[in-house]
């Protein structure tokens, strides 16, 4: 090799790529048609494709909106697509959406459950976008009394006395952590207002009611049906399970050997059985575990288990979250003096829970997927409502359109929630911690 | 100097239960516990007075009793004089059968499935994708629904197989018909039977199927030891010497040999009186429970799949590429083993919610252990308490096994690891 | 008691079907209508004086035991079958029987059959839950034939499958099954087999233990059937009540006597029961009668004076 | 590297050491399950001195340090700290912490709070100031270490050298009259040392008594008055630095130096 | 941190270049999409060669690299290896890809195989090499790399410099007649970089035809007999190491090596 030097005069411009490797043609090729074995997965997954969409989108589309009953609708639709054509009968959508949305919520007062849900969203949003304002988060915590009281109506002062009875464990917290300590206080903080909740709260709400009368016409619980059902379920589960699911992760996370097994044994217990024989519990069995006479709403004690349920996943999400903290952020924490529950406020579970948010959210997609199940025990939630409406004499034998529309709602919620999860769990791999 | 010389002699006071961290912990714990067995004595106290009043003391007698209801599905004999304890029995093993069939298939379709989502081919892994995003996001009671009412509109009844020109007809030579009654498949028969095996005295076990089986491992057994051969052959030359047809034929031929012996033929289904008669009843039920539970839970195991191989970072597959590896040999030998160890543990979570769902089953009337035990036994004889304690208690012990495999796997996985 | 908590909540609580074509089910407004309904709103009107002062708690063949034995409903009025066991084991008392029920068969004309005894390898869909399954076996076990039980919750789901063919004959109560047919597009290609295998005596129920309150739901259940027998109707209760000279129509509207004190009410409840959701003809004919299309004969349910079995004690 | 710290003058002028005991250590031992970590350890600082302490890894130095805190419990002897005895007593352990500052190798800031709440954080909530007075405190702290203008940002978008520092502050917020530091330049690239070790030497210049785990030669040389040696879990020799670096006693001591310095 | 390379004497006894070519390519192009990222490359290298290919990052080195051995695919002008051209043609791709090794900036060693195992998959899977004799020159090789005492090790057990030197030692047991480097170095420590670019050069001594992109200015001017300088997708200068770093000839070159060095 005589003289290997060599130098670019001319610096070469960028060209255009060969038309075989770029644009669509190059797009098709490269994704569709590179080689023998995708030409054949194309043509198999276009002709499957095609078959698909061709048996459905007819039966969507020669359908009928404007009926009376299922005979009706089959008249229509023989009369406008031919003597062949079988096509949905959307009729039954149309008369019943409402049911389906709302149960049997008086139609006057959707504009609460709609507000409520709003309301819920607005107090969601700042726990699931950081971008907005912490301000917010004020709100989110006022939320979870304003929106049952909404849906359920009936006086204000309960939702206020609940509050109050937070107050009183605050109080006695600062009292008692001053006075006799901070232990004593802990547990003062947590005995006191359950005390409150259980034997004060609501012969004082009724008599402040009687005195000052603050409120709105009250629903029972039976009214709610359809979707309303389900998601209320769902919000109930989800908001009251977290912090049962993050004390539950804490203490299988203590080397406290009791509590621990106590945890353990709570959380693999409920994740153990299907969530089809705690409902069974709440539907048969509850009464017999509680004191003769007391008897509450099957919706109410269906809440119960569903949260039950939930708070075992939760667990197990918050704990992944915790797991993945360097065990530095504890050790920093002590070394400052912080004690337990201070440390595990201030700097342990803002972190954790922040990991856990797509856990989270997986959750509660799969929480609202399962509130399908009470439908088995006989609650009209929207799968349950499908039964009665084809209890309807007008409507008798209708099957796809029910459950097509409450597939197609399901699935919008879901989708957008996971999507939703998916773009955290994005966010959390590349954002800077 | 402020030095201390000595100590105060320490004496225990009260408060050291609560300030003293040695103390403190056994504090808190046996708050709990008190708190706890509280709780649960509270319960128990409850419930003894609810029966107490309502005249039903917690008694097993039942099960003893003739159930007096019919199943239809069943793997052992059972009829309606038997006692509802057989009853559950027969639903627990229709439990277990629609679990191992729909953890099966949705195994072989969620890898599939996970692997056809990473294809080039941009329709194939969208068709994919859309499969995905359908069945996650969709209730499973929903989907097992949706299957028993597609079986049963789609596919033709018996009725339809009959007269003079049938509008359906059976499949595969006339061997198999398809109704929305569910498929009648040939079923194995012999002609020199070996008659049957008793155990316990509660079920029977036909001796060709346990000639069979044995048959069966030992032809894997001979296989195994051909491929350790080959192994050592490639060992000592580099050149592996091609094997499958031994050793298909070590498997094949004693359980051939075996039929044969037995006399073994098939007895076909044929359509007599209502129904198809002879030949494996598969029902529409079973069916549905079946695909729906597979479906579904093959959309989550696909996603693991994907996430596993994927996991195993594109550099091992460039650096396997530039040793000069073959891509079926990049499979087996690079990425599979590493994303084995990421897709195994969720993948046995799939099968313990595939088995938590199947208690769905009474939606579409297949009696699995819900049907039974949590179904009719315990609406005919009115014992929730005892019944339904004990479903839960059934499902448990399921999980913990399941569990307990897991946690095997995990452990030794992670040995190989460090 | 019972009625007092009823009146203190102001509201009755009742137990009915998750929803069954003509006993009981929503319409588009959320408005339960039916057969079974009819029984709750008629103690509504009796105890509280509101035909509407109710809350229905749709139950399943699983809940509806537990419901109402824990109570959390205060009757169920929801098809059950009056059995032994369920009256003396299960601790409740049925108040009478508003309808009479058998179990029977339906299958399609074009299979030819004409007996139950036929059956030999059909396949039987069953709404499971309730008796039916227990009959079902004992006919076939008493009659030595086979069969293949499909068991299925809803009435709804039975009737898809019995329609697709995936079943052969669908057997539940013979009501059941006649609303069931008149829905079809084509109710004359199938036909009721001439076997009823069972005595149904469907009834209201209440827990053991509260005589009072079981005196008002039969009495309530009675009144309507006595007004029919007395021929009292929701068109004319206003005028009878103005008095008759029938002694009986007069106790029973409260002009003479003091029957309603005597259960705890008010003169006038049988008034307001037969003014609100009128007598049992009435009721009959508006959800399971020949009108409606559901197209139910009278059969058992007429009354005795027409050959039937309704016949209600005496009000004195 | 370990010769690549600081060669400015130190000001020794303030760094008087008081006869007043604060930090004694008497006969402790310590076991990990079986594992005996530390072995009879006696020591006594006086205030305002300044301890590096040496030795291989292993030797028990991070589980002496974290020892003083109460990170980890000691199982025999008695660690006496301004006169009060750690015992699982926990207001005793409270009143030690809040006395001793910890500075960790790898910094373990709150990367969920900006620089400033990090530091307000414990003076906040354990010594209950007043946020307004907290923050006034932090950010003279922070100018101290040199970044005060870096004090609403997230610890995420600091340098490691930053993060150091940010962790130097944070402890004496809490205004403590001992400061430990375990390895504070271990994890850091070679101009990022620099940077902490004249935090560290300011420090003390002003008097603070230090502990002090490093291998880092050129300030022990500066700015320790005695360097302990450890191997084993045992204190294996002990010195003013210059005699310990320049004329080690012991074998093992001689082993590692030559290790150390070489290297 | 580019001069910390090595100062021992390098044998250049056996360092010849003969004239058989061992790579041309001729006027290769490629694009990502519509993005031109190789322009009318041109390079001849023959047996025993030692490139070294520099420039600014996102200049295409890598993928000139990955283009040799396929594992990008060009998609215009030529590319020939040892006489085979590289094109669809998988049996070409096969002969190519076991006589060209290559190592990655990230070792990329199989985690779930031992170091021997790591080493002996290839031979045995594809030369068919017995098991034993597969196992005695990865041994053989490993030695040569200096960690033979590992070779039952997994990779996640052994330090950066320790598995680049496998990854070395594996491509090594395949017998490639060239190898490819891709950044071997810049994942590494300070100390690392010096085991790996020890044994490199031991490479280069024995003659091994050599590519290599790297910074590390101290290798290429004691190993490479040529420096090929690329931007945007072009070679923009080529010459002798002692030219290319003394006397540069473009403007790019000048500014590309004024900020490396001065760095
Ligand atoms: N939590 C623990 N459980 C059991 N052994 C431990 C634990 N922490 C440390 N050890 C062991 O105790 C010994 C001393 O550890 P220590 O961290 O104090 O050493 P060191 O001198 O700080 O070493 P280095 O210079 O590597 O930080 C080591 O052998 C270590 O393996
Ligand atoms: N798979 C890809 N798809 C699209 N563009 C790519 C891809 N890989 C690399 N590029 C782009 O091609 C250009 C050249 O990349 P290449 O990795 O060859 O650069 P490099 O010279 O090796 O840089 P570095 O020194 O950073 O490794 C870069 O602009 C890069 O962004
Ligand atoms: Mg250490
Ligand atoms: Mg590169």
């Amino acid at each position: 090799m005589a003289n290997v030097s060599y130098v670019r005069k001319t610096m070469l411009p960028e060209k255009a790529p060969p038309v075989t490797s770029s644009g669509v043609l190059g797009w098709i090729r490269e994704n569709l048609f590179s080689t023998p074995l995708n030409v054949i997965l194309t043509l198999l997954s276009a002709g499957f494709a095609f078959y698909v969409l061709a048996s459905i989108l007819p039966w969507i589309f020669q359908s009928s909106w404007t009926a009376g009953s299922l005979g009706e609708c089959r008249e229509v639709i023989k009369a406008t697509y031919g003597p062949d054509a079988h096509g949905a009968c959307w009729a039954v959508i149309r008369e019943r959406y409402l049911q389906l949305i709302f149960g049997f919520y008086p139609a006057e007062l959707y504009w609460r459950p709609i507000l409520a849900f709003v309301l819920a969203l607005v107090a969601l949003a700042p726990v699931l976008f950081s971008g907005l304002p912490r301000q917010m988060m004020r709100f989110s915590a006022v939320a979870p009394f304003l929106v049952p009281w909404l849906l359920w109506g009936g006086t204000f002062w309960v939702p206020l006395m609940v509050i109050a009875g937070i107050a009183v464990g605050v109080i006695a917290y600062n009292l008692l952590s001053r006075t006799v300590g901070s232990l004593a206080g802990i547990i003062a903080a947590g005995v006191l207002p359950v005390l409150w909740w259980i034997f004060v709260t609501s012969p004082l709400a009724s008599g402040l009611q009687s005195i000052i009368p603050l409120g709105i016409e009250a629903i029972p619980s039976r009214s709610f049906g359809g979707f309303l059902l389900s998601i209320t379920i769902g919000l109930v589960a989800i908001t009251a399970s977290l912090p049962i699911g993050i004390v539950l992760a804490l203490g299988r996370q203590s080397d406290l050997l009791i509590v621990k097994t106590l945890c353990v044994g709570f959380i693999e217990f409920i994740r153990g059985v299907p969530l089809i024989t705690l409902l069974f519990v709440a539907s048969v069995l509850l009464n017999y575990f509680l004191p003769p006479g007391t008897d509450f709403d099957i919706i109410v004690r269906v809440m119960i288990m569903v949260t039950l349920f939930a708070s075992a996943y939760m667990a197990e999400v918050v704990r992944g979250g915790l797991a993945a903290l360097p065990s530095g952020q504890y050790e920093a924490a002590d070394a400052l003096g912080l004690d337990y529950w201070k440390s595990q406020r201030l700097i342990i579970m803002p972190q954790a829970l922040k990991i856990s948010i797509p856990g989270i959210v997986s959750t509660f997609i799969s929480v609202f997927k399962d509130t399908t199940l009470v439908s088995i025990i006989g609650l009209l939630d929207p799968l349950g409502l499908s039964k009665a409406i084809r209890a309807d004499v007008n409507w008798n034998g209708i099957v796809w359109e029910l459950y097509g529309f409450i597939a197609f709602v399901f699935f919008i919620f879901c989708f957008s929630m996971s999507r939703y999860s998916m773009y955290l769990e994005r966010k959390l791999q590349t954002g800077h911690r | 100097m402020t030095t201390l010389s000595d100590a105060p002699k320490e004496s225990f006071r009260l408060s050291m239960l609560i300030y003293d961290s040695r103390y403190r912990s056994l504090t808190i714990q046996f708050v709990a516990l008190l708190g706890f067995m509280l709780v649960v004595a509270w319960l128990v106290s409850n419930t003894l007075q609810n029966l107490e009043a309502l005249g039903k003391p917690i008694d097993f007698g039942f099960f003893s009793e003739p159930a007096s209801y019919d199943i239809n599905q069943r793997l052992i004999d059972y009829n309606s004089r038997d006692s509802h304890l057989r009853a559950s029995f027969v639903g627990l093993l229709n439990t277990l059968l629609v679990a191992v069939m729909g953890c099966a298939l949705a195994t072989v379709m969620g890898v599939v499935i996970g692997v056809m989502r990473l294809s080039k081919n941009w329709m194939l892994s969208r068709i994919m994708t859309v499969y995905v995003e359908l069945f996650r996001n969709v209730p499973v009671l929903l989907w097992i629904v949706f299957f028993m009412a597609i079986l049963i509109e789609t596919l033709p009844p018996p009725n339809a197989f009959r007269g003079e020109t049938p509008s359906a007809s059976m499949w595969l030579w006339d061997s198999m018909a398809v109704t929305n009654r569910g498929i009648y498949m040939p079923e194995p028969l012999f002609s020199r039977g070996l008659g049957d095996v008793s155990f316990f005295g509660a079920f029977n076990i036909s001796l060709e199927l346990i000639a069979l089986v044995v048959a069966l491992i030992a032809g894997f057994w001979a296989s195994g030891r051909i491929k350790a051969r080959a192994d050592r052959i490639q060992e000592a030359t580099g050149d592996r010497p091609t094997t499958w047809y031994l050793r298909l034929a070590v498997v094949v031929l004693p359980f051939a040999v075996i039929l044969i012996l037995l006399g073994f033929h098939l007895g076909y289904p044929a359509l007599k009186g209502f129904n198809f008669q002879g030949g494996i009843h598969m029902r529409n039920s079973l069916i549905a429970l079946w695909l729906a539970l597979s479906f579904y839970t093959a959309a989550f195991i696909a996603e693991n799949v994907r996430a596993g191989i994927l996991a195993v970072s594109g550099g091992q597959t460039e650096a396997a590429e530039a040793l000069g590896l073959r891509p079926n040999r990049i499979m087996s030998l690079v990425v599979l083993p590493q994303a084995l160890r990421v897709i195994i543990p969720p993948l046995i979570s799939q099968y313990l919610n595939l088995t938590k769902n199947s208690s769905l089953a009474i939606a579409v009337g297949y009696m699995d252990i819900t049907g039974t035990l949590g179904g009719i036994t315990m609406n005919q004889t009115g014992r929730e308490l005892e019944c339904v304690l004990l479903l839960m208690l059934v499902y448990l012990i399921i999980s913990l096994s399941i569990s307990l495999v897991m946690n095997w796997y995990n452990k030794r996985v992670k040995l190989v690891e460090r | 008691a019972t009625l007092d908590d009823v009146k203190a909540r102001g509201k009755l609580n009742c137990g009915v079907n998750t929803g069954l074509v003509g006993f009981a089910a929503p319409d588009a407004n959320g408005v339960w209508g039916g057969f079974d309904v009819a029984l709750c709103r008629a103690v509504a009107a009796a105890t509280l004086g509101d035909a509407s002062a109710i809350e229905f708690v749709p139950l399943t063949g699983k809940t509806r035991f537990t419901a109402l034995a824990s109570g959390e409903i205060d009757m169920l009025s929801r098809n059950t079958t009056w059995t032994f066991s369920r009256d003396v084991d299960l601790k409740f008392e049925f108040v009478g029987v508003n309808y009479y029920d058998g179990q029977g068969f339906m299958v399609p004309k074009a299979l030819g059959v004409s007996s139950a005894k036929d059956l030999d390898g059909a396949t039987v869909c069953i709404q499971t839950g309730t008796t039916t399954e227990l009959n079902l076996a004992d006919f076939f076990r008493v009659n030595n034939i086979s069969y293949e039980p499909v068991p299925i919750e809803t009435n709804a789901e039975a009737q898809q499958q019995y329609l697709a063919g995936a079943c052969d004959v669908y057997t539940t109560d013979a009501s059941g099954l006649a609303a069931t047919r008149a829905t079809f597009e084509a109710p004359g290609d199938h036909v009721l087999l001439p076997e009823i295998i069972s005595k149904e005596p469907l009834g209201p129920l209440v827990r053991h233990g509260d005589s009072e309150w079981a005196d008002i739901v039969r009495w309530s259940f009675n009144a309507m059937v006595s007004a029919e027998e007395l021929g009292i109707t929701s068109a004319n209760v206003e005028e009878m009540a103005s008095g008759t000279n029938n002694p009986e129509i007069n106790r029973i509207l409260g002009t003479e006597g003091n029957l309603g004190e005597m259960l705890g009410l008010d003169a006038e409840w049988a008034k307001r029961i037969i003014l609100s959701v009128g007598n049992y003809g009435e009721v009959f004919e508006k959800n399971l009668g020949e009108a409606t299309p559901i197209g139910l004969a009278r059969g058992l349910n007429a009354q005795w004076t027409d050959g039937g079995l309704l016949y209600s004690p005496p009000f004195r | 590297m370990s010769e690549l710290a600081v060669s400015r003058e130190v000001d020794r002028s303030k760094m008087t050491i008081s006869d007043e005991v604060a930090i004694q250590i008497i006969e402790m031992n310590k076991w990990y399950g079986t594992f005996h970590v530390l072995r009879d350890i006696n020591l006594t600082v006086n205030r305002g001195e300044r301890i590096v302490i040496a030795g291989p890894s292993g030797s028990g130095k991070s589980t002496l340090i974290r020892c003083i805190n109460r990170l980890e419990e000691h199982q025999a002897g008695k660690i006496i700290i301004d006169g009060t005895e750690l015992t699982s007593d926990l207001k005793n352990i409270d009143k030690i912490r809040s006395e001793v500052g910890m500075v960790f190798q790898h910094f373990n800031l709150f990367p969920h709070l900006t620089i400033l709440e990090n530091c307000t954080l414990a003076p906040i909530w354990v010594r209950k100031v007043p946020k307004k007075e907290a923050e006034e405190t932090a950010m003279h702290f922070l100018e101290k270490v040199k970044i005060p203008e870096q004090a609403l940002k997230y610890p995420g978008q600091l340098s490691g050298g930053q993060q150091q520092r940010v962790a130097i502050a944070r402890s004496l917020c809490m205004r403590p009259r001992i400061m430990l530091f375990d390895e504070p330049t271990s994890a850091l690239d070679p101009e990022m040392i620099k940077e902490v070790l004249d935090t560290m030497i300011e420090l003390a210049e002003e008097g603070m008594t230090m502990l002090c785990v490093t291998h880092e030669m050129g300030f022990a040389r500066q700015v320790a008055n005695r360097v302990i040696f450890m191997d084993q879990g045992q204190i294996v020799e002990q010195n003013e630095p210059e005699e310990f670096f320049n004329n080690p006693k012991s074998d093992r001591t001689k082993l590692f130096l030559s290790q150390i310095l070489g290297h």
